[in-house]
């Protein structure tokens, strides 16, 4: 059976959540890469959802952050005040997972519009909770599935979730690093924190920094020790197939 | 020492629509993925109300629906989408040709307001909106600066929001007793703070239920009677939305709702039919057959008692 | 897709104050009449901390205790006094002698730096102080300028409140599981909030329970397992507090402290038989006897169980 | 059996609840006198205790506002940031009562200490929620069982909870009115609001307004149609012997 695009994603990102122990996250690849995290490198890790469920054991597989299968039998259920305010904003969240449709090289994200904010080509959905995630978290893991020149942008349209950067130049200290790691069907680009360009690190067997530098939309740099992805291991693609998602639900 | 009277505040939906949502009025219509008051959106749009302002955090199907009906002028949301299931065909088409006022906030800035709303406030301090164009195009979204140093030792600035005071929320519950002692369990969502921060509030409940089940568990009153003018019985009011132990999320409605809505004249009809069409909830319901309830029944997983205490 | 691993934070009373209290430190005790930390206060005692910060709404019979143990050097609370029953003396022969410094707040007051301290923001804005004598003793106490008009349109002031950040605090409750996920039912007071402004937090329960009997009721967690350091199974560790569903309140015990705290000698004998002369709160809860328990034990009054549903 | 001083005073501070919806209220004095306007002039108004019980259903009388027999049976128990943020600064409460060491002309209260803040001769209990239910109260009742110079005074010690003159000095306009009635054993003091001072309204029988003016430490207006307070009627008392507190426990 060949690799998935979402096994080979899912993966990768759950390979960057050892040492996390909370984790804000949405449906789909990202609690793919928790649920694996939670088998291999972080056994301790814990899911938030934005709906306020914590610590969640969902007899099937939830079709949304605020599915019913999640809050039965969950730990905790916490108002919307209390996750927003005491988990989020308070800090006690180490990793957010967060997509976008527009990402620049310091981590700023769009989710907003694409063209002009008062007369748009395309109406996004908006923040959500994206801006607090960015603002509060951590750090922040972006998972892309495709990597093109129109998502990762030299200028976004509309900053919708800044990074540190744009907060520090707003007069406002953030608590967290921003984006410190872009998961895409590539390879990883990856940052430090405030200050620092998101540069490729590593890239997918057979994929080269040519490629990944064509597909971005602004001059991407390039680590000097770039290295080659480990593709997903015969236990990790085991872990996902057989114990995180069996029906195939997000392994699409 | 207990109370005598108690009023009973139950009345049609019919009725509580047209006393409490007038032309132009705010009206916050709350309720996470779970519990959203459709039922409450759609006797708005046969009742015709007109130009309304809506506050609503995720604004989903019912919004879409409300806009459709020509009875809103101005949103004011952190999220405008179909959940995952796609998008909302009217209220894009409307933004994208600046026929909607839209006040775009974070889902956090959206709490905030209603917190503000709730403590009487003149503002509400949150760490979000640091760098982020959405001040920019919302001039309600200002900073303040903190009267104690920052941990720097220097001056600490930080982005506040106003209060949001609707003239009415409405919001869907799994149940009350007959003077609006709410009930609500799962997701509980920004609905306590929605009807505190408003100057009258609707409830809607799938079951209106013996003051003694209440009175058995008073901690799960989310919202008490003396901030609730209207208790509406309505069951099955949230669907496509789920009840908590009721009934399931219709995902397969989300999924119909963005090729419904994407089409200007599918959507007119299907509002004709399902909604100008019905009477009422009740018939809705009975159009949606029997089938498509019971796919979305849903089985049994009980909470365990607890003990509140008797003094011997 | 559910979470594997779970980690099991039950220790001792003795063990858990030993990591987490330690001399000097900021330390948060609350519970609003109902379920009050005595047990763990007592062990604060033995275990001879000193110089504390004590963060408390209604400092009590519990604080009066510490204050007589020489544990603190600093209180800050917003009612000090032995609720209905009298005074608390040892508190009041300290203030009154300037020998125990004293941050006076009102309730909301100190409700507001607990929710400022669990948001993680420099201020919190309320509508009390205007007026009052208390920010004139309290130099916590500042104002800010609203970035909104006035309704009038003219400029609008408000006080704020900074945020307190317990190095520890403690809470009492009925419940918890293994690794921390705590159940509270009747009277849920400030817990919550004193909890996430803490960098650690101690939770005390009357019971150790099966994480399934958590998971019926998912709802009914106030305070959840990541905010959590330390779980201390203790029984009947509120007394002379009460503990909705487990005991009642020792009346009897609360009209007697008036007695004993208003005498030093009676009070320091007191401390010697009943906290430094006890190993432990087992052997606190075994000398005051059976008959005492008897007559604070409670009856039955069981909430109904709600269906949290199951997909079919 | 003659009328005892609780007998007196709530049934004169019950009337005076006629209108009112909700009202937040300690234990003793101020319950007995809710409970017997629920029975009179106000049979749907609400106590809401400080504690965060609504529609409290006790089947024991109370000992605190907190007591175990409050919640059991009733009909909610707030959250106390929800008790305070939205029920009390939110503006709900129609009348709140209130005790104090000390009050002035203006109605303000001190709680806090009797003597200097800073080295005090008598260390009081302070605000608790005094401060909150003055500020954000429709209006404020005081019931003081003695009425007498040092309690009734020029000038306070200090002011733990001011009245809306004060807050008004202070830059901040107040929600509500502050005190409007100070019901004692000698008669009802009232004002209308800010910028009033507290006037004898009316005496219990056999009471001159001299001996109140006497018994009051500033120099007490006296209104000019100035009544005599009707005495407890035999359907009051009759309503607090036997149905609102017929084991006595605060009918002393």
């Amino acid at each position: 059976m060949s690799i998935t695009s979402s096994e080979l994603l899912a993966s990768v990102a759950s390979r960057e959540l050892a040492g996390a122990s909370t984790v804000f996250a949405g449906i789909g690849l990202p609690t793919l890469a928790v649920s694996l995290a939670q088998r291999t490198v972080a056994p301790d890790v814990e899911i938030v959802y934005e709906s306020g469920v914590c610590g969640a054991h969902p007899d099937q597989l939830p079709e949304t952050i605020a599915d019913a299968v999640l809050i039965t039998g969950s730990e905790a259920v916490l108002p919307m005040t209390a996750l927003f305010g005491y988990v989020l904003q308070g800090g006690r969240i180490d990793v957010g997972f967060l997509g976008a449709a527009q990402i620049d090289r310091f981590g700023n994200l769009n989710s907003s519009v694409i063209g002009d904010w008062h007369s748009p080509a395309v109406r996004l959905p908006g923040s959500g909770g994206a801006m607090e995630v960015m603002a509060n978290s951590g750090e922040v893991f972006v998972v892309m599935r495709r990597h093109d020149p129109r998502s990762f942008t030299a200028e976004l349209d509309f900053c919708t979730s800044p990074g540190p950067d744009r907060a520090l130049a707003d007069g406002i200290r953030p608590r967290g690093k921003g984006v410190t790691r872009v998961i895409t069907d590539l390879g990883i680009l990856a940052r430090d924190g405030a200050g620092e360009e998101l540069r490729l690190v590593a890239t997918h067997p057979g994929v080269t920094a040519e490629q990944v530098r064509e597909a971005t939309g602004w001059d991407l740099q390039v680590a000097d020790d770039l290295s080659t992805i480990t593709p997903p291991t015969e236990a990790e693609l085991d872990t996902l197939r057989h114990e995180v998602d069996p029906a195939r639900v997000y392994l699409r | 020492m207990s109370q005598v009277g108690k009023s009973d505040k139950t009345t049609s939906m019919r009725d509580a629509i047209a006393e409490f949502v007038t032309d132009g009025a705010t009206v916050s219509l709350e309720g996470f993925t779970h519990l959203i008051p459709t039922a409450a959106g759609h006797e708005i749009i046969r009742q015709g109300r007109r130009d309304l302002t809506i506050a609503r955090m995720t604004a989903d199907v019912v919004t879409d629906q409300l806009i459709a009906g020509d009875c809103v002028s101005r949103l004011i949301s952190s999220f405008v989408g179909n959940s995952t299931a796609g998008s909302l065909g009217e209220l894009r088409r409307r933004v994208e040709a600046g026929a909607l006022a839209f006040e775009e906030y974070s889902h956090y800035g959206m709490i905030c307001r209603y917190l503000a709303g709730a403590q009487r406030l003149p503002f509400y301090p949150l760490r979000s909106y640091a760098g982020s164009d959405v001040p920019g195009i919302n001039p309600g979204i200002r900073k303040v600066t903190s009267p104690y140093p920052a941990p720097d030792g220097g001056e600490e600035q930080i982005y506040v929001v106003p209060p949001l005071n609707p003239d009415v929320t409405i919001v869907q519950a799994q149940r009350a007793d007959r003077s609006g002692n709410t009930q609500v369990w799962g997701l509980t969502g920004i609905q306590a703070e929605a009807v505190y921060a408003a100057r009258k509030a609707i409830v809607v409940v799938e079951e209106v239920v013996a003051d003694e089940v209440v009175r058995s568990d008073p901690n799960r009153t989310v919202i008490p009677a003396h901030a609730v003018d209207a208790v509406v019985e309505c069951p099955r009011g949230a669907h496509p939305a789920f009840v908590q132990g009721y009934y399931d999320r219709d995902g397969e409605f989300y999924r119909e709702w963005s090729r419904i809505s994407g089409d200007p004249d599918r959507l007119r009809t299907w509002l004709d039919e399902w909604v100008l069409g019905t009477a009422d909830h009740s018939e809705y319901v009975a159009k949606l057959g029997e089938q498509r309830w019971s796919d979305l029944a849903v089985g049994e997983a009980w909470s365990e008692p607890v003990n509140y205490g008797r003094r011997l």
